[in-house]
């Protein structure tokens, strides 16, 4: 089969909308079917790789784990920009999986470098 | 004291059905009325039985039907946006010559007045949406 | 006026605008609102400036779904769903700034 | 019947989201209900007003013509807040319809006199 | 060349929908073949036939059945965000136990791994959302 | 890469992040997105000054629909749904700024 360069671009907070959920389920589908996945946290995307989520009591499933599952399934390329993290306060020590920080221009290039990108 | 409550975003996409729905249950849970829960925009997809969400995550339609039935709230469906958006009990059904219907049991579908009126007769009106 | 607000400070004006509309009454942030409750951040700034006019909450199921809770900026007061129902009772109006 | 205060806050630029023409359509139904009905534009709200619009091209319905209806119903209290006019490069004189504009506090005061606000 | 097309968001309550349409609809009328459209997440509610629009507005599910007749185009919509919305065709009505349907024609519904084939065998995709 | 932009400036902070992202390409502005081409706007600029690495498009039926067709921004190239589908064939890949 081909193999394509995916990347996914996530740039919305958790939970006050599905789209991180949803992106994370075609993320583990693009694995299972062996392309070239990468995944990029920029704008409030980066709130999704925040250590501690608890999400009992809005009633809501939580999804943290499956950001530490992603290694799993060769999902290894986890790019976040560092401007977002920094802007919100947050440094790479607040996230629930490793991952590379990276500038926006830096996040720029590997965007270019892609056969397909998907953003959520 | 008296809250009606408008919810303007479909299930899962928001958590705007979410926040109502936990909102609804502690006004009631407070001991206040509420006389109306409406739903506007996509909202209106609050309102469909064929939903199958996943095992281990929440219904959210099964949980506005329960509490309807628990309570006896008024959940109404805005006709408008309910013909936009393909939300049908058996009256648009025939109306409309659909073929088949969708409105969940609890909810039921009428025009915006309604949303006017809950604005009157309320003594608090709380939006939830994107 | 109770003013409810559920987008971040970074992707929706609509913080902005309530803290410039309003004179008084009070800020209450729900769903994806709550990150602009969180020290360090850009917009925290903003958000003590405002204390002398407005009082600022947050709910806490939405800042414990996200992994906030322990990173509130001061001066902020957690209400739970029963609060939220207060505030909505104790304030003539609300508005939500979608 | 009981007459309260409804103010209409709109918030959104027309035709990318259908928020401003399902607003006009509860303040129409407001208006039929004889209530006490003024509209506030803000933020990319006050775009809804821009005078000149044609969605031929686009294939969806275009509403310019209802703002300037809303006068024969009787709702005719339009603010404008001044300064999403002019961050957009926009002043009175390229709206639809005749409006007041006025300063965010001022909005902020027109606000809190009212019953029941909804905001789309 | 070969588009494929994905489509985030439902009809109405955003452009995307009509955006997409217009976008495919002039694809094919340049002579470049479509492999796919996709709908996923609120899209899915692309995807109903029981809407019944203001007869002077357009028909957003229509135009879309209409183009996937004229043009044999494959217009998929995820399985797993239709049964979070409540999108029915007769397949997963049985599986689920739903007593209706309302996939519009035109349409059919399967998994993610459609998106996914559609980027690796389109040379352009090309998402329409909010 | 095409850059799809269909939110303003003012709303979503997308045309922002792929100004600051992209080093070359295009960026095409769609939907409410066009408002960011008007001339007098705030945005105008930060348009202006990212003109010299990128080339700027902004879709006229959208332009049309919201009454700013007459008021474009020197230097945004207006394409039609042809031109649309042009922009996308001619650059590698696309990317909507969701």
């Amino acid at each position: 089969m081909t193999i394509k360069k995916f990347m996914f671009v996530n740039r919305k907070a958790p939970y006050g909308t599905i789209y991180a959920l949803e992106s994370l389920e075609v993320v583990l589908i693009g694995a299972a079917f062996e392309q070239d996945v990468s995944m990029a946290f920029t704008d409030d995307g980066v709130y999704q790789l925040k250590k501690g989520q608890n999400t009992k009591a809005i009633g809501i499933k939580g999804f943290e784990k499956t950001y530490g599952a992603l290694e799993d399934y060769d999902v290894t390329k986890l790019y976040v920009d560092q401007e977002s993290l920094t802007a919100r306060g947050l440094t790479a020590e607040d996230l629930c999986v490793p991952v590379e920080v990276v500038s926006r221009a830096e996040l720029g290039k590997h965007m270019e470098a892609q056969d397909v990108v998907l953003s959520f | 004291m008296i809250f009606s409550i408008l919810v303007n975003e479909g299930p899962y996409q928001h958590q705007a059905s979410d926040t109502a729905f936990n909102f609804a249950k502690t006004v009631l849970s407070k001991g206040h009325t509420i006389f109306r829960v409406f739903f506007y925009h996509d909202g209106v997809n609050n309102g469909t039985r064929l939903t199958t969400p996943p095992q281990d995550d929440r219904n959210v339609i099964a949980k506005w039907t329960k509490l309807a039935q628990d309570s006896e709230l008024d959940m109404v469906v805005c006709v408008a946006a309910a013909q936009r958006r393909g939300i049908v009990d058996e009256g648009e059904a025939k109306r409309n010559g659909k073929d088949a219907t969708n409105l969940a049991p609890g909810f039921r579908i009428s025009g915006l007045g309604q949303l006017i009126e809950a604005g009157i007769q309320s003594d608090r009106i709380v939006t939830f949406g994107d | 006026m109770l003013n409810i607000i559920n987008k971040t400070p970074w992707d929706r004006p609509a913080l902005d605008a309530a803290l410039q509309c309003a004179d008084g009454g009070s800020i209450l942030l729900i769903e994806d609102g709550v990150y602009a409750a969180t020290r360090g951040s850009a917009s925290e700034a903003r958000l003590k400036d405002a204390m002398g006019r407005l009082k600022i909450y947050a709910l806490g199921p939405d800042l414990e779904a996200r992994g906030v809770a322990d990173r509130l900026t001061e001066g902020v007061t957690v209400v739970g769903y029963d609060g939220f129902v207060d505030l909505v009772a104790e304030n003539k109006t609300c508005q939500s700034w979608l």
